[in-house]
């Protein structure tokens, strides 16, 4: 066993312990290294495109234009977003607020995390997979890959089809893990009513990368052969059915949606408390709303494809079930409002990201009814409002909640302190840029400029170069927020074991937690948030 | 910069304006949804800032209640919210089967969408594709049809050749507020009873490749009489009158979707433009040049992978040969020499 | 059985039995199956929309297939469970040898199972019987996409001979492991994971056998 | 290694043990509907339910792999939970695809194309 005292991050030393290591906490920040390098990437090429948007007429030819969206959007879902908070935060504080010494399988918890990189790697070589000599090649498609766009013979999409193979099955061995680990791991005493919400959150995510993951790997297997081999299962000229192919791809990606929500939801819930110092309000109907949208979530794939040429009836029979989800979703946030209800509010960066959770993503979220409506969203359906929709769900939803939790735990990951005003700060260039890059997309949207557009009409023009200025005032934002993270590594005070005399299991040990976690494995008597 | 805020105000929306009933009552719809969710907004958002600041932390240890849980609220914030999703659900849907309820009595137009140009076919076999004008500018597809008259279009992506791939597109009309995608191999349908005049335009609005954002066509809704005196007029075929050899070269460039691709302004598009083509020096990817001449136009039409313009690349373009005639090929070279 | 003697393994140390630690790694497995079970189903139902919609060319390519090669195999692959199961069973029972020995006809069955693929996919290939596009054997009267029929028999079948491949690897791995004694009555663990992938291959096979060669 | 109390609800798996025998009784099964599967399908003719037939002896051979030989019978719930997920996820993403394709008009042109 470990020495005790001494924490997880001392030890062996050396980039090749951490690369082999088998503790979740390493595996951890390993997840926290690369996200957030393939953030920084996929942010380069939001601001590219932005710049590319910021007049009528253009500066990249139309080729690059779809070549740099379909990379930011690709690079933003699969390889930040989807792995983001379960596999860095999930990775870190599960098993910490389980009372558990380590996830169940540690040795698929590394083999996952190098299934990633592999994804990345192979998603970075379809750069050089061109059609042309001395042409940069990559993917053109839109991160939806669309057939039979996508499959008149592409060998950069068979590279890509791969990539996100391989990235998925990432995300499908974390869920397992996942799975196992709430299942078996627990502490003594610690029921399936007294887990924290943010465990009750990855666990339901976990279902989902576990059940809608695969889909998604058949769909890209049989893109990848359709390319090779011409199969036809998705060629129209072969007797396919293309929107068959969109079944398959939105049976895995609207769960990856909520995929992506749920665990913020979850961290959203256990900053919310902490800051209030207050009991949560309505703990069952937080976590079984976190498992019902998981649920749900499989039935209403076909929102997306209200236009696309599926019957009539099927799209009804999807908008309806699509509305059930906004009610979970809506006692999630009427029960963070309760909570915060008669509370002790501290306004610390966490709390500050969490309440800008609450404003953007209630806007996201009513959007989304916006577009689950039928008749409006065949207006809406590919303009602009869903592009404002989704980045206020994905950017100011999720994003905002990983920022949130990344300051609420770094005491805890790193033993350090962060500075103060310099997360504030962060914040409110986000928070501010935020709402000028994305809100005039919704007008842009209702106006029916449509999206993946790399040029437009000079109409649009006044309020893209708002949305363009405001971008810069994300990049700023993060970059401050990057600062931080580093300050807080090189100068941060030491931090106490409780610095938010939070209430949850992963407080009760020393900052940074030793190797096993606990000196000795807790037994639990009681919820988890028991402020009295 | 502001200029959106009055036509906002006009409006109520900041949608472009209805054009068809239909669209109105989209318009409604979206005016109800805006005002729901405004109140939600409010009552959420607001509630959370009152509470943040009413219950600031005051001391390092503020007591605060112990209260778990409240059934009747939990019914309640769950109820409404349902309730108000399933109103806009069924409106939604009604609004839906009106604009998916095709009438009998419709103008029947056909539609194909090309890489990158949309076409429309009337029934008496007139068919409409982009143009250039006198002074050498695109004009795109223009469909005429007559006010308050059903509209049923029956729309399919095609081809330019048999070895090209066709791609989804979408056809979308924001004033109208409809938009279908066009499928290769199938008919899709899209139906609008257009109650306004004026021309309105045409998006295509599934990511179709370079020139999705360029693949643009307008509607033009006419009054009756002047819709049946179009119909027996020949403002578009051009039909009856001797063409000379470059204009036979113009309507060639349209009806093989070069205007797709290349320009007559001088702006590279997908392929390069035809400005100044003629007789000028061409530089290739692998670094050799050639002088753009007949032959090399015959070429580059029938077999254009051979020699790959410079900063372009192959196989955008597809080999036009047993497509494009001797005949044509003779009057598009004539037609690019004219375009200087 | 919370014991923990067996001669070469540790129960890891965050878990705080050998019984612990086998019921989760089991609960590991059975969650990794059902992913492939979803990844098998897109295919089954792409087959069966597919032979919904093109009758003709599910019934005209199936006449192609020669269902002794397929019943054949099915025997194959059900002996293999078989002796999969007795595999563990033996082992749970210390008798090394004769785990050793079922493993061993396990991955001989397995090899069998993949040489007639070989064969049956030689004689496809030969005949042009090839998916989508490639397709240049002999069309039927009145079928244009024949090849969309091979392209679901490909894909099954190849999805489903790489898992064979890969099952026959991981029945190495714990053939060897069990020959130098790792395995006894309490601790087994990975042979039994191991086995409930191999037998999920082979439930794979008991649905691909019916739909591509018997009804079509 | 210390050896401590965890909560047992779930981790006691009985290792269920079936007998020699009944492994052989199931694999005789298993055979014996391999042929009946190809004596209804080749042999004789029930049309459309061929199909039915088929997938009838598919399904009750799965369920002896999956009871007997991967020793779901006996084992603990859950397992039986998520392999049962497992198929009715496959089955809503059939009846979703269906619901569309089953329910689609076609649209028809008048106009000679
Ligand atoms: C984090 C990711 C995330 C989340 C959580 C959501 C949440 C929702 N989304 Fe979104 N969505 C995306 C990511 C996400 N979406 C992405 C990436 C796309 C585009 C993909 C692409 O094409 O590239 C998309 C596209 C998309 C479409 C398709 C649009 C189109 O292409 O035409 C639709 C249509 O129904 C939709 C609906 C919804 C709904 C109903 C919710 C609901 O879950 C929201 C529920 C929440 C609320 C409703 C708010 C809280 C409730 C209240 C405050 C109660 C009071 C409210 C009222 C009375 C209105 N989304
Ligand atoms: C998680 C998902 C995610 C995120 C975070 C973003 C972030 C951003 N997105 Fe993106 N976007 C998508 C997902 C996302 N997007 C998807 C799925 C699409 C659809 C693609 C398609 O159509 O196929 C899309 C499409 C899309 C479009 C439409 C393109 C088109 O249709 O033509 C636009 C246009 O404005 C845009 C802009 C932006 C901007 C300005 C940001 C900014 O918020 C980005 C700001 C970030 C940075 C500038 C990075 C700075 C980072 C650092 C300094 C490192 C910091 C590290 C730490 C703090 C640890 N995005
Ligand atoms: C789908 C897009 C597309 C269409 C449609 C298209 N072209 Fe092109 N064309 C290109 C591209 C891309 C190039 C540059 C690459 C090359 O040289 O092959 C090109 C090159 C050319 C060139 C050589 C120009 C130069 O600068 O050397 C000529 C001439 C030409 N096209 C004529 C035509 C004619 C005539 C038609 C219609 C009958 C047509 N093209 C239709 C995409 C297209
Ligand atoms: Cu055609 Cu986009
Ligand atoms: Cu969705």
């Amino acid at each position: 066993m470990a020495g005790t005292g001494e924490s997880y991050l001392q030890g062996e030393r050396g980039i090749w312990s951490w690369l082999t290591s088998l503790d979740h906490k390493r595996i951890g920040l390993l997840y926290f290294f690369s996200v957030s390098f393939f953030f920084l990437l996929g942010g380069i090429f939001a601001l590219l495109v932005r710049l590319e948007l910021f007049s009528s007429g253009g500066l990249f030819p139309a080729d690059l234009y779809n070549k740099l969206m379909t990379y930011h959007g690709a690079m933003m879902v699969f390889f930040v977003i989807i792995p983001g908070i379960p596999a860095i935060l999930g990775n870190f504080f599960l098993p910490l607020q389980i009372g558990a010494k380590d996830v169940a399988f540690p040795r698929v918890n590394l083999m996952s995390w190098y299934c990633l990189m592999g994804g990345f790697i192979l998603a970075a070589s379809t750069l050089l997979l061109g059609r042309g000599d001395g042409w940069i090649g990559g993917v053109d498609t839109g991160w939806t890959f669309y057939t039979p766009y996508s499959i008149s013979f592409k060998p950069a999409v068979i590279l890509m089809a791969f990539a996100v193979f391989v990235a998925g099955f990432s995300s499908i061995l974390t869920g397992v893990n996942f799975v196992a680990t709430v299942h078996r791991l627990r502490a003594p005493g610690m029921t399936m009513h007294r887990i924290p919400l943010f465990v009750w959150a990855i666990y339901s995510t976990a279902i989902l990368q576990v059940l809608a993951t695969p889909v998604l790997g058949i769909t890209v297997l049989l893109l990848a052969m359709e390319n090779i081999f011409n199969i036809g299962i998705f060629d129209p000229d072969l007797g396919g059915d293309p929107v068959l192919f969109q079944h398959f791809f939105w049976f895995y990606s609207h769960p990856a949606v909520y995929i992506m929500v749920l665990p913020a939801m979850g961290v959203i819930s256990e900053v919310i408390t902490t800051f209030s110092r207050k009991t949560i309000f309505g703990y069952t109907a937080i976590a079984y709303s976190s498992v019902a949208i998981a649920a749900i979530s499989f039935l209403v794939w076909g929102h997306h494809m209200f236009t696309s040429g599926q019957s009539e009836i099927a799209g009804i029979t999807f908008s309806v079930i699509t509305m059930l989800v906004g009610v979970p979703t809506a006692i999630k946030l009427f029960n963070w409002l309760a909570t915060l209800y008669g509370g002790s509010i501290q306004f610390v960066s966490p709390m500050l990201y969490t309440l800008g959770f609450m404003f953007i993503f209630t806007i996201g979220g009513i959007t989304g009814i916006y577009l689950a409506t039928l008749a409006t969203d065949i207006h809406f359906h590919d303009t602009y409002f869903v592009v404002a929709h989704f980045h206020y769900v994905m950017v100011g939803g999720t994003l905002m909640a990983i920022m949130a939790g990344l300051y609420y735990w770094m005491p805890k990951m790193i033993g350090k302190m962060y500075n103060e005003s310099l997360a504030r700060l962060s914040f409110v260039f986000i928070f501010i840029g935020f709402n000028v890059t994305f809100f005039p997309q919704f007008i842009l949207g209702n106006m029916g400029m449509p999206r993946r557009y790399h040029d437009y009409l000079p109409a649009y023009e006044s309020l893209n170069r708002i949305s363009t200025i405001g971008s810069w005032l994300i990049a700023f934002g993060f970059v401050i927020a990057l600062y931080s993270i580093i300050d807080a590594v090189i100068n941060g005070s030491k931090a106490p074991m409780n610095p938010w005399g939070a209430k949850t299991l992963e407080w009760t040990t020393q900052s940074p937690p030793p190797h096993e976690n606990f000196e000795k494995t807790p037994t639990v008597t009681a919820g988890p948030y028991e402020y009295r | 910069m502001f200029w959106f805020v009055p036509m906002a105000k006009a409006n109520n929306t900041f949608m472009p304006p209805a054009a068809s009933e239909v669209a109105q009552q989209v318009s409604s719809l979206y005016a109800f949804m805006l005002i729901t969710s405004a109140i939600s907004f409010v009552i959420l958002i607001g509630g959370m800032l009152y509470f943040v600041y009413k219950y600031k932390r005051k001391t390092a240890n503020d007591k605060t209640p112990y209260i778990s849980h409240n059934h009747t609220l939990e019914f309640i914030w769950s109820f409404i919210p349902f309730v108000v999703f399933m109103v806009c659900f069924a409106w939604g849907a009604y609004i839906y089967m009106e604009m998916r309820d095709f009438k009998e009595n419709a103008l029947e137009i056909n539609v194909y969408g090309k890489k990158w140009v949309w076409e429309f076919e009337y029934k008496d076999g007139r068919r409409i594709t982009p143009t250039v004008d006198e002074a050498g500018q695109a004009v795109p597809s223009t469909m005429v049809v007559p006010i308050n008259k059903p509209v049923k279009l029956i729309m399919t992506s095609a081809k330019i050749t048999p070895e090209d791939k066709a791609v989804l597109h979408s056809f979308y009309v924001p004033a109208l507020r409809v938009k279908q995608d066009v499928i290769p191999g199938r008919f899709s349908a899209l139906g609008f009873t257009a109650n306004k005049l004026g021309n309105f335009q045409v998006f295509c609005a599934e990511f179709c490749g370079t020139g999705h954002s360029m693949m643009m066509a307008k509607i033009k809704v006419v009054t009756q009489e002047e819709f049946d005196k179009w119909v027996l007029g020949d403002e578009s075929g051009g039909g009856g009158k001797e063409l000379t050899l470059a204009d036979k070269g113009r309507q060639a460039y349209a009806k093989w979707a070069c205007i797709g691709c290349h320009t007559l302004d001088g702006k590279p598009s997908t392929g390069p433009t035809w400005k100044g083509l003629y007789g000028s020096t061409r530089t290739f990817n692998d670094g050799t040049t050639a002088v753009a001449n007949e032959d090399y136009i015959r070429e580059s039409v029938w077999d254009p992978n051979k020699h790959i313009a410079k900063g372009f690349e192959p196989n955008k373009m597809p080999a036009f040969k047993g497509m494009v005639s001797e005949e044509e090929l003779a009057a598009l070279i004539e037609f690019i020499k004219t375009v200087k | 059985m919370s014991t923990d003697k067996s001669p070469g393994h540790h129960t890891a140390h965050h878990y705080n039995s050998a019984e612990h630690e086998y019921s989760t790694s089991k609960e590991g497995v059975w969650l990794f199956l059902t992913s492939e079970i979803l990844m098998f189903g897109g295919l089954f139902v792409g087959y069966i929309i597919y032979s919904n919609i093109y009758p003709q060319v599910f019934h005209e390519g199936a006449k192609h297939l020669d269902w002794r090669l397929g019943a054949l195999n099915t025997i194959v692959l059900l002996t293999s469970s078989l002796t999969m199961v007795l595999g563990i069973y033996y082992c749970q029972h210390n008798d090394r040898k004769k785990a050793v020995l079922n493993l061993a006809i396990t991955i001989l069955c397995g090899a069998t199972f993949m040489v007639v693929k070989y064969f049956e996919y030689s004689h496809k290939i030969h005949e042009g019987l090839l998916p989508g596009m490639w397709y240049h054997g002999p069309v039927p009267e009145g079928v244009s996409n024949i090849g969309l029929y091979y392209s679901f028999y490909f894909m099954m079948t190849g999805l489903h001979g790489i898992h064979v491949l890969g099952g026959m690897g991981l029945i190495l791995w714990v053939l060897l492991r069990a020959q130098k004694g790792e395995f006894n009555s309490s601790y087994y663990t990975p042979v039994e994971g191991v086995g409930l992938f191999w037998h999920l291959v082979d439930l794979v096979w008991i649905f691909l056998f019916p739909l591509l060669y018997l009804v079509g | 290694m210390a050896h401590h109390q965890q909560n047992h609800v779930e981790n006691h798996a009985e290792h269920h043990e079936i007998p020699l025998s009944t492994h052989l009784k199931v694999f005789a099964a298993l055979i014996g509907f391999t042929v009946l599967t190809v004596v209804t399908a080749k042999g004789m003719h029930f049309g459309a339910f061929n199909w039915v037939v088929a997938f009838t002896i598919a399904t009750a051979k799965a369920f002896l792999v999956l009871a007997f030989f991967m020793h779901l019978k006996g084992d603990q719930r859950i397992f039986k939970y998520i392999i049962a997920s497992s198929f009715f996820f496959v089955f809503l993403l059939f009846f979703f695809c269906v619901l569309d394709l089953l329910t689609r008009i076609p649209v028809t042109s008048t106009l000679p194309l």
